[in-house]
Formats: structure tokens, C-alpha cells, sequence
């Protein structure tokens, strides 16, 4: 039974990744988990210098899912590469390390100094709704799209994940304007954009007024956008959105997902990583699937 | 110490204490590991929520693995919670959180000060802080939960916000009314208050330790969800952030911008 | 205690409508909740000629909502007019008629047919995800969403309700774009376009591929949509999407809304409607508001 | 009559009957208006699925109260069900749907065919039916449930898939096997067996009625997403879907198109 995938040239024991933001370098849930068995752990935005992030309440709670607005708190691409990057590297787990900025050149000089390091992968952020510049103003744009991908494609040392945001009217429109720019993978998708209101405080539940919705309730949407993008590129995908078991995991892949990411259902359940891929190894072996590969985009 | 699990528990008993609180007892292993001022996170049945409600210990009894959780209605999930009966099960994440530093106050003449619903974690801290205990409880009424057990801990004092019992007002309008004063405080309750006590303790020059509620996601540190703002940059977030869940939810009232 | 509200100059006894396609021409619900109770039922798709829909499964559950791909089935304007319309008019509730086509002249078809009807307001479906032409081509464009409009408004005796698809980037930019094409009000949101694939079948759980979520699971993406578009025009807005009870519905009137439309909630409570318009008014009562119109976008 | 409603319903007794099938009573004023062939919506109280699952109703008890529920295992919701017991309530929407027609079939010779799942409906259809019946039952292995019951109210047949248990293979295997005929059909179960008895009546020239399935939302005729393509224009729909949850279940097998 053969559960590698290989996106971009990088080889992956599993499928099974953690979504940017649910995990932080993977500190915090390795409590939970063995981060050895993980295909990847992906770690959450890493930005050009320390980020504070957004006001609190930065969550909120709605039927079958979650709304954040952190806003990208981060300790900066020094500390990540002092205290982070050495941690994960203890495991035998592929990184990929979650690029934000808020200008070009912010998301180069991240790129830049991950070149000379251990890190397998980088996923660029464009698609933050928390956000007030850059990010997700990348991420709506083809064209802003484009030039992103290409200046960091220029730049960069290992293989570029582009982020796409599903706030868009065309997705498939976006994944090919980033893969003629050169992108080697997509992953996708990042949060909804939603808001909560407290009815009996009538104000917002979040400070920052909107916040990007994840869990369950989006993974139609993602399922959806991940089968049009498949039959769009033809370079690979990270599919996430509402992952939160093997069912799901597969389901992505089926659409047409290489790899898939464990997000805000880490919350849920801290197992959920590692629960995912025992229930894919249980799948294959009762379905007879010799190799994870074979099902890929299967469903057309 | 044994790490965080996300576990089964079994309910051992529930009563309700006051209009909208109640007491849970819970069996579970993970009682061996609780100190004063840590939480759980307890997980809903209802899947059309998701996400573990923070709850702080009352008491743990770490000989008959049991944690005491007291708290108040306030949505879905402890509504869902106010049902369960002996014997039904409940997924529990823990055990969370620093906790207050018992250390610091030993021998020393203290301040346990509790507001509302953050009156239970005085109680395991009461019963295992060697000091001279002086707890200040701030009530809405005179729906007194948990006072007579505090007062088998230490000397009670009562402020009640409509007069029915103690003194009318605040935990502060207690100090000033009887004269009190401490050389450390350890305070839990609404926001508020705990300004109100990080004020009084640069004023009188001693330590505060609060403790500090924020809406969590993960209860982890990972999701950076549950933040207060610091005066100097943290040491894991290297900006004015630390985490409430995992650097606190207990903090020096002097480290705290609030 | 005054419940009533004001569209586009229709007075509505309260703000509580059923979402076109869940409610039919009222008929069956008519079994369960008295329909006079209702600020305005407003109807399935009614399209120039009868339209056979999609194949089945038509419908699928997910979490915290379902996909539906009906495909607009409808038995065309003419059947309406004889056997629903004079149905609905035994009824002291508003009646809007949700107007479907394939072509611009297909919807006139259908507004010259109601001109001179009873009928109090139409609501243009440019959103429906689940027909290949016509539909949602006119709402994820500006230019085809004013064109339509401002045709519509040519010949409609009736004022005009843009019902807008969420499946864009920018929804503040196409209300903005049916307001100055004359639309006298907006409802949103449609569907999200969402899929589902059952993995032990390895197929699609709906014949139509991809389907509109509705339920609770979209809620915080329509609150935040809602929003938007308050925040951007001045033509009042019908919000649904998720709405089953009296929270839901003061959630989107505290954010712009000035009607609500119970949906895919039918389906789940088939007296969802009356009982959200009881909700309203016990939190009215409790606290103490005496025109619900004050509360139509107090949260900023 | 009365109309629909949805309301709750106390469970009476549940039991497993053969793996995967599960005999669930419930008592509910429903119960007085239910015939042969008709269903309920049962609603989960699970939030994560939300629509209400279309059960037929295997037996109504009109003096009691009672409707019998004989179901499957399929998924979230059924597993939800089949934990139910004695004493708890369930949301139920009902009388969904027409059932079938008694009076065609009275004194006539009639099969009554059940496959699978299929086969609940046939026992409360049985026992209303004045007829000459013969009870085609067509089951996977040798777990025969509502065999014996079926026994009772006429001459019963079985088919398995395997072979261990009367005729090996299905229901038809069994009109040609045993040389059977009838006067009329009433039928429900899988949908290639309907196609084979909708071939077969109509080589026979005979009426069949056949009761079909499909996913459904409302249950009520409203949403239009449980269609079934028919052979003329549809009176309420005016093309040829018609509702299988209003118009149907039960549809005339010439009226179809399968």
C-alpha cells in the first residue's frame, strides 16, 4: 500500500498536511500527534517582520464552522527561521512554510531568506481576508496574481504554492493566470469571507467587523473549486476547506487534490491529522488501492 | 508532566448552585494534572457547534480523578452542558493554562479576589495556597455559590451589586469599606474589576496575578485566537501579544495592558 | 409594536418572506403555517415556457446545509398565472414573483405576462448556479447584470427585485451596478456553488455535478454580503441565506436587511416562517423597540 | 383528513431484526391517518444533517397510536435512529405521500413484491388488501425479516441473492420458477427489480403499482428535487417529472418512465 504523492517534484509520505494558521509550526499540536507521521506540516504565515495582528475577539463561532480575523500575527521570518524552522526539522516531515506580506518586496525578502534554508516548500499567502493590504488584494486579481507569482517565482528557491482565495467569481480564471505565471502548485481554498453579528449586543462578533469562515460548512465549496481547478491546470493541488477525516480527505482528492490539509478541524479534534491518514490507509486496504495516486481526479 | 489529550470524562454529578450556574463533577485522568487557575475545554455534543468551551477548575481531586467544573449558562454549548446526568460521557480537552503561581504567595498575607463566574477557581487555589487568606467575592445577589465552602478556606468577604448581601457594590468597595490589605493579590472575574485591581496594586505597590478571559479557538496556542496585549513584546509572539490560553490565562497584572 | 417595513414602496405587514424554490407557489407549506401571517411569499422561478429541470439526485445534505440542482423546473408563466397566482391572491400576504430565463427576452416574456396582474413585486433570478445558459451569466458580470436591468425596468409595471449570486469577488460592485440600472431593490444571496462527491461510489452525489448550497453553513458569508451591499446602495435589501428562526432574522436586518426570506429552513421546520415572525416579535417586546425599521443596519 | 404536521413522537420499542435493519415503533397521532405505502420524515437530532429522512411505514396501528418503522441502515441519520430507545422523542413529519391504491387490487389476484428494503411496506399493505395474495419477497441471504409476518397474511415466496434461503436469485426468478401469475402488482424495492416488473406488466398487460425512491428535501412537494420522469406531461408540473413524495411514492408503472 503506497500512500506517497509527489507534488512538484517533492516527494510526500502521505498526502496529509496541516493547514496554514490551525497548527503554528506544529509546537503546539506535537503534544497531540506525532509530527512524523505527517505528509507536511505547513506552517502559519511567516511575514517579513513581527505582524501584532488584529484586535480580540478575533474568533467567533457559527453553524458548522469558525470565523478568524487574526490577521496574520506572526514573530517575523528571523524568529522562524531561530526557533521554528530548527524545531520542525527535529521531524521526519516535509515544511512548507506560508509566505504573507504586505508588498511585493515584503513576500521576496521572506522568499529570500527561506532560499539557503531546509524548507521543501513555499505556499504564498494571497488570499487573507483579514487583511488590509496586500494579501488577499493579490489573491482577487488576476493580473496582480501574475506579477506575484512570477517575481516570487524569480526568486524563489523551492518550489512556489500559490494560495488562491475562493472570494472570487472565477476560480479557474485565477489558477491559470498563477500557473502561466510558473507556479508549480496550488493550494486551495483559504477562508470565506463571513461576519457575525451578536444580535443582543447588536455589535460585531469580531473586531475586525468580518473574518474569514472555515470548518465544515465550506467544504462543498472548496470540494467544488477544487474539481474546477483540476480540470483547469495542469500543475497540482492542496485541497482544504472543512477537512476534518479520511472521507473528507478523500473526497478532495477524488475532485482532484495531490495533497490535502487538515485546517480548522484541529480545533475540533487535535487527532484529526494523523486520524485522517489512519482512515486513508484503512480505505485503501478495504477498497483494494494499491497506490493513493490512483485516485486522484478520479470522479470526472 | 503528562502532556494535553483530548479524552473521555464521565459525569459524576451535577447540581445547580444559583440562577444560570452550576457544578459538574467529572472522573477523568486528567484531574492528576490540574492545578488552581487552569481550564478545560469541553467539548458539545450539538455538532452544529464545534469549537471546546474554555472552563476553569473549581476543584481537583487528583486521589478520585475528579475535576469540579463550575459555570455559568451562557450559549448553546453550556446549555447543552446544564443537561448531563451521571454516568453520560463528555469529550474533554486539558488540562489548559499556566495557572496561579502558588509560590508566590506562601505565607504571605493574600488577596483571593473572584467576580462572578470567576469565583470558582478560587476555591482549589484557596485549598492549596498555604497564606493568610482573605477572599473577596463579588456577587450580582444573594445567590451566594460557593461562599460557604471559600469560607472554610480562608476569611470571606462579600460584595453584592444590588445591596441583598455584604457590601452594596464591589470586590473594591470591600477593601475601602473594611479597611483590607494585602501584600499580593490573585483576582479572576470580569474585566472590569480586574482594571479596577491592577490599578489598586501599582497604587499599593504589590503583585497581581489575574487571570483573563478572551473567546478561544484551539485552547492550545496555536491558533492565536485568545491574545491580550502586553506591555513588553512577547517572548513567543515578539509582538505586545501573549497567548491567553497557553502564557496565561494567568498574568502579572504589571505585564498587562488592559 | 409596528413589524412593518417598507420595499421599493410596497408595504410589508412584517419583514419575514419565503426564498424563491423552497416555498413553491406557497401551496404545500399552506398545510402548515397559515400564509397570511406572512410578509410576502415570494414564489419558485417562473420562466416564459415550462421547464423540465435537471436530472436526479437533485438534492444532496452536507453539513450544516444541502446542495440543491433542481435546474429552475417550473411550469411556466402561463400555468402560474391561471393556477398559482389566483391561489396566492386568496391570501392577505405580498406576493413576489422570482422571474427565470434564458434569455433577455425570455424574462421580458415573463414581466409583460405580470404587468397587469396582482402581483405586487418581481424578483429577477440572475443567480441560479445550476442552469448552464442564461441565469447566473447575467449576475457575475457588471455589464450583463446592468443590461438586464435596465431592460427589465423598461417593461415592468411592477418594482424590481435583483436577486444577486454570491459567487463573485466584489458584491458591493454588482448591486451597485443593478442600482444604477434602476433596480428598486436587490435580495442576496443565491446558492454558493458547491459539490459533493460520495467516495465509496466514487461519483457525484448530484446528476447536475455541482449544485447551490443553502442552510445555516452559508449564514455568516450572506450576513457579511448583506452588509456589503448596505454599505454601498441606497435601494433596500431582502437578505437570506441560513435564516431559520428570529436571531438569524434580526442578524441580517442589524446588518442592512429590511426583508428577510426563510429558505432551505422550510425544509427543516416547515413552520420556520411563522415562527421566526413570532421571534421577532418577542424580541421586539423584550427589548422595548417599537418600529423594527430602527433596527434595520444599526450595527456599523 | 387531516393535514401534515411535524411533531414529535415517543419511541415505543426498537429492535434489530436482521443486520442493518432495524423495527422501530412509535406512537403518534400521525398514526391515524397512515395507509400502505405512505411514509414519514424522520428528523435526526444530529445538527450536522438537517433534512428529514423518508421512512415508509411498515404498520400503523390507528386504535394505539403506532406507526411500525422497518429501516436501514444508511448513513448518519439511520445510525442516529437505530440508538433509540424506549420512551425518547423523535421528530417526525408525516403522512408524507399517496400509498396504494387498495381498491384496485380487491378480490383480484394480486403479487405483492417487496425487494430489500422494499419489502416494509408490503406488511401493513397485506393486511388491508381483501385479495388473493401472493407475497414475493426478494431478500440478500438467509435473514428473512418480516418473513413470517408476511406468512400470515397471505402466501409468501422468498428469493435470496445468494441462494440460501428459497429461490436463489430475485423476485422475478421466483414468478418463473414457481410459474406464477397475478391479476395486478404492487411493488417496492430496488430499481432495477421495478424495471423488471414494469417490463413484465406490461407484457402481461397487467396494472402494476410501484412504489420508488429518490433523495429528497422537503418531503412536501415544495422543493421539486425528488422527481421521477413520467410518460405524459405531469398535471402539477407541466412536463413529465413528477413528485415522487406527493405525487408518489406509489406511480401506475405505464405512467413511468424508468
Amino acid at each position: 500500500m503506497n500512500t506517497k504523492v509527489t507534488i512538484a517534484g517533492v516527494e510526500f509520505k502521505n498526502p496529509v498536511m496541516t493547514a496554514s494558521g490551525t497548527f503554528g509550526s506544529g509546537m503546539e499540536y506535537g503534544e497531540f500527534v506525532d509530527l512524523n507521521r505527517l505528509g507536511a506540516v505547513v506552517t502559519k504565515g511567516v511575514a517579513s517582520y513581527p505582524w501584532p495582528g488584529n484586535p480580540t475577539p478575533r474568533v467567533a463561532e457559527c453553524y458548522g464552522g469558525m470565523l478568524n480575523a487574526i490577521g496574520l500575527q506572526n514573530p517575523g521570518i528571523d524568529v522562524f527561521l531561530e526557533r521554528d524552522l530548527p524545531f520542525l526539522k527535529q521531524f521526519d516531515t516535509r515544511v512548507i512554510v506560508n509566505v504573507c506580506g504586505k508588498t511585493v518586496e515584503d513576500y521576496l525578502e521572506v522568499v529570500e531568506k527561506l532560499g539557503d534554508t531546509e524548507v521543501d516548500m513555499l505556499e504564498i499567502n494571497v488570499s487573507c481576508p483579514n487583511v488590509k493590504e496586500g494579501a488577499i488584494a493579490f489573491g482577487q486579481n488576476t493580473c496582480a496574481l501574475s506579477e506575484i507569482t512570477a517575481q516570487i517565482k524569480k526568486h524563489a528557491r523551492q518550489p512556489v504554492i500559490m494560495k488562491l482565495s475562493p472570494n472570487v467569481t472565477d476560480i479557474a480564471e485565477m489558477a491559470r493566470a498563477a500557473e502561466a505565471a510558473g507556479a508549480d502548485a496550488l493550494s486551495l481554498i483559504n477562508t470565506l469571507t463571513g461576519m457575525k453579528i451578536d444580535i443582543y449586543k447588536r455589535q460585531f462578533a469580531l473586531a475586525n467587523k468580518t473574518g474569514g469562515l472555515s470548518g465544515p460548512a465550506i467544504k462543498p465549496v472548496a470540494v467544488r473549486m477544487v474539481y474546477q481547478v483540476a480540470n483547469a491546470v495542469k500543475i497540482p493541488i492542496i485541497g482544504m476547506g472543512g477537512i476534518g477525516n479520511a472521507e473528507d480527505a478523500l473526497e478532495f482528492m477524488m475532485a482532484g487534490a495531490t495533497g490535502v490539509a487538515v485546517g480548522a478541524m484541529n480545533f475540533v479534534n487535535p487527532y484529526a491529522t494523523t486520524q485522517t491518514i489512519e482512515g486513508i490507509e484503512a480505505f485503501m486496504e478495504k477498497e483494494k488501492i494499491d497506490s493513493l495516486t490512483d485516485i486522484i481526479g478520479c470522479v470526472k | 508532566m503528562a502532556g494535553k489529550k483530548k479524552e473521555w470524562a464521565k459525569v459524576v454529578s451535577q447540581k445547580q448552585l444559583a440562577e444560570g450556574i452550576y457544578d459538574l463533577w467529572l472522573e477523568t485522568d486528567l484531574a492528576s494534572q490540574a492545578g488552581p487557575g487552569q481550564f478545560v475545554g469541553l467539548y458539545p455534543r450539538d455538532k452544529s457547534i464545534l469549537l471546546p468551551r474554555p472552563i476553569s477548575i473549581c476543584e481537583a481531586d487528583r486521589q478520585l480523578n475528579r475535576l469540579r467544573l463550575v459555570y455559568r449558562l451562557a450559549g448553546q454549548g453550556t446549555k447543552e452542558f446544564s443537561t448531563y446526568k451521571p454516568g453520560e460521557e463528555t469529550a474533554l480537552l486539558g488540562i489548559l493554562g499556566n495557572g496561579f503561581p502558588l509560590e508566590a504567595g506562601i505565607g504571605k498575607k493574600v488577596f483571593l479576589i473572584g467576580g462572578g463566574i470567576g469565583i470558582p477557581p478560587m476555591l482549589q487555589l484557596a485549598k492549596e495556597l498555604q497564606a493568610k487568606k482573605q477572599i473577596l467575592l463579588g456577587y450580582r445577589n444573594d445567590q451566594l455559590f460557593l461562599r460557604d465552602e471559600l469560607a472554610a478556606q480562608g476569611e470571606v468577604f462579600v460584595a453584592t451589586e444590588d445591596g441583598s448581601a455584604g457590601t452594596r457594590g464591589n470586590v473594591m468597595d470591600i477593601i475601602s469599606e473594611e479597611g483590607l490589605g494585602a501584600e499580593i493579590i490573585y483576582a479572576c472575574g470580569p474585566l472590569p474589576m480586574l482594571k479596577a485591581i491592577k490599578v489598586y496594586a501599582a497604587e499599593k505597590g504589590i503583585p497581581a496575578y489575574l487571570s483573563l478571559e478572551e473567546r478561544m479557538a484551539c485552547g492550545v496556542g496555536a491558533c492565536l485566537g485568545c491574545v491580550c496585549k502586553t506591555r513588553e513584546t512577547d517572548h513567543h509572539s515578539h509582538v505586545n501579544n501573549a497567548r491567553i490560553c497557553t502564557d496565561g490565562p494567568v498574568f502579572l497584572a504589571e505585564d498587562l495592558e488592559l
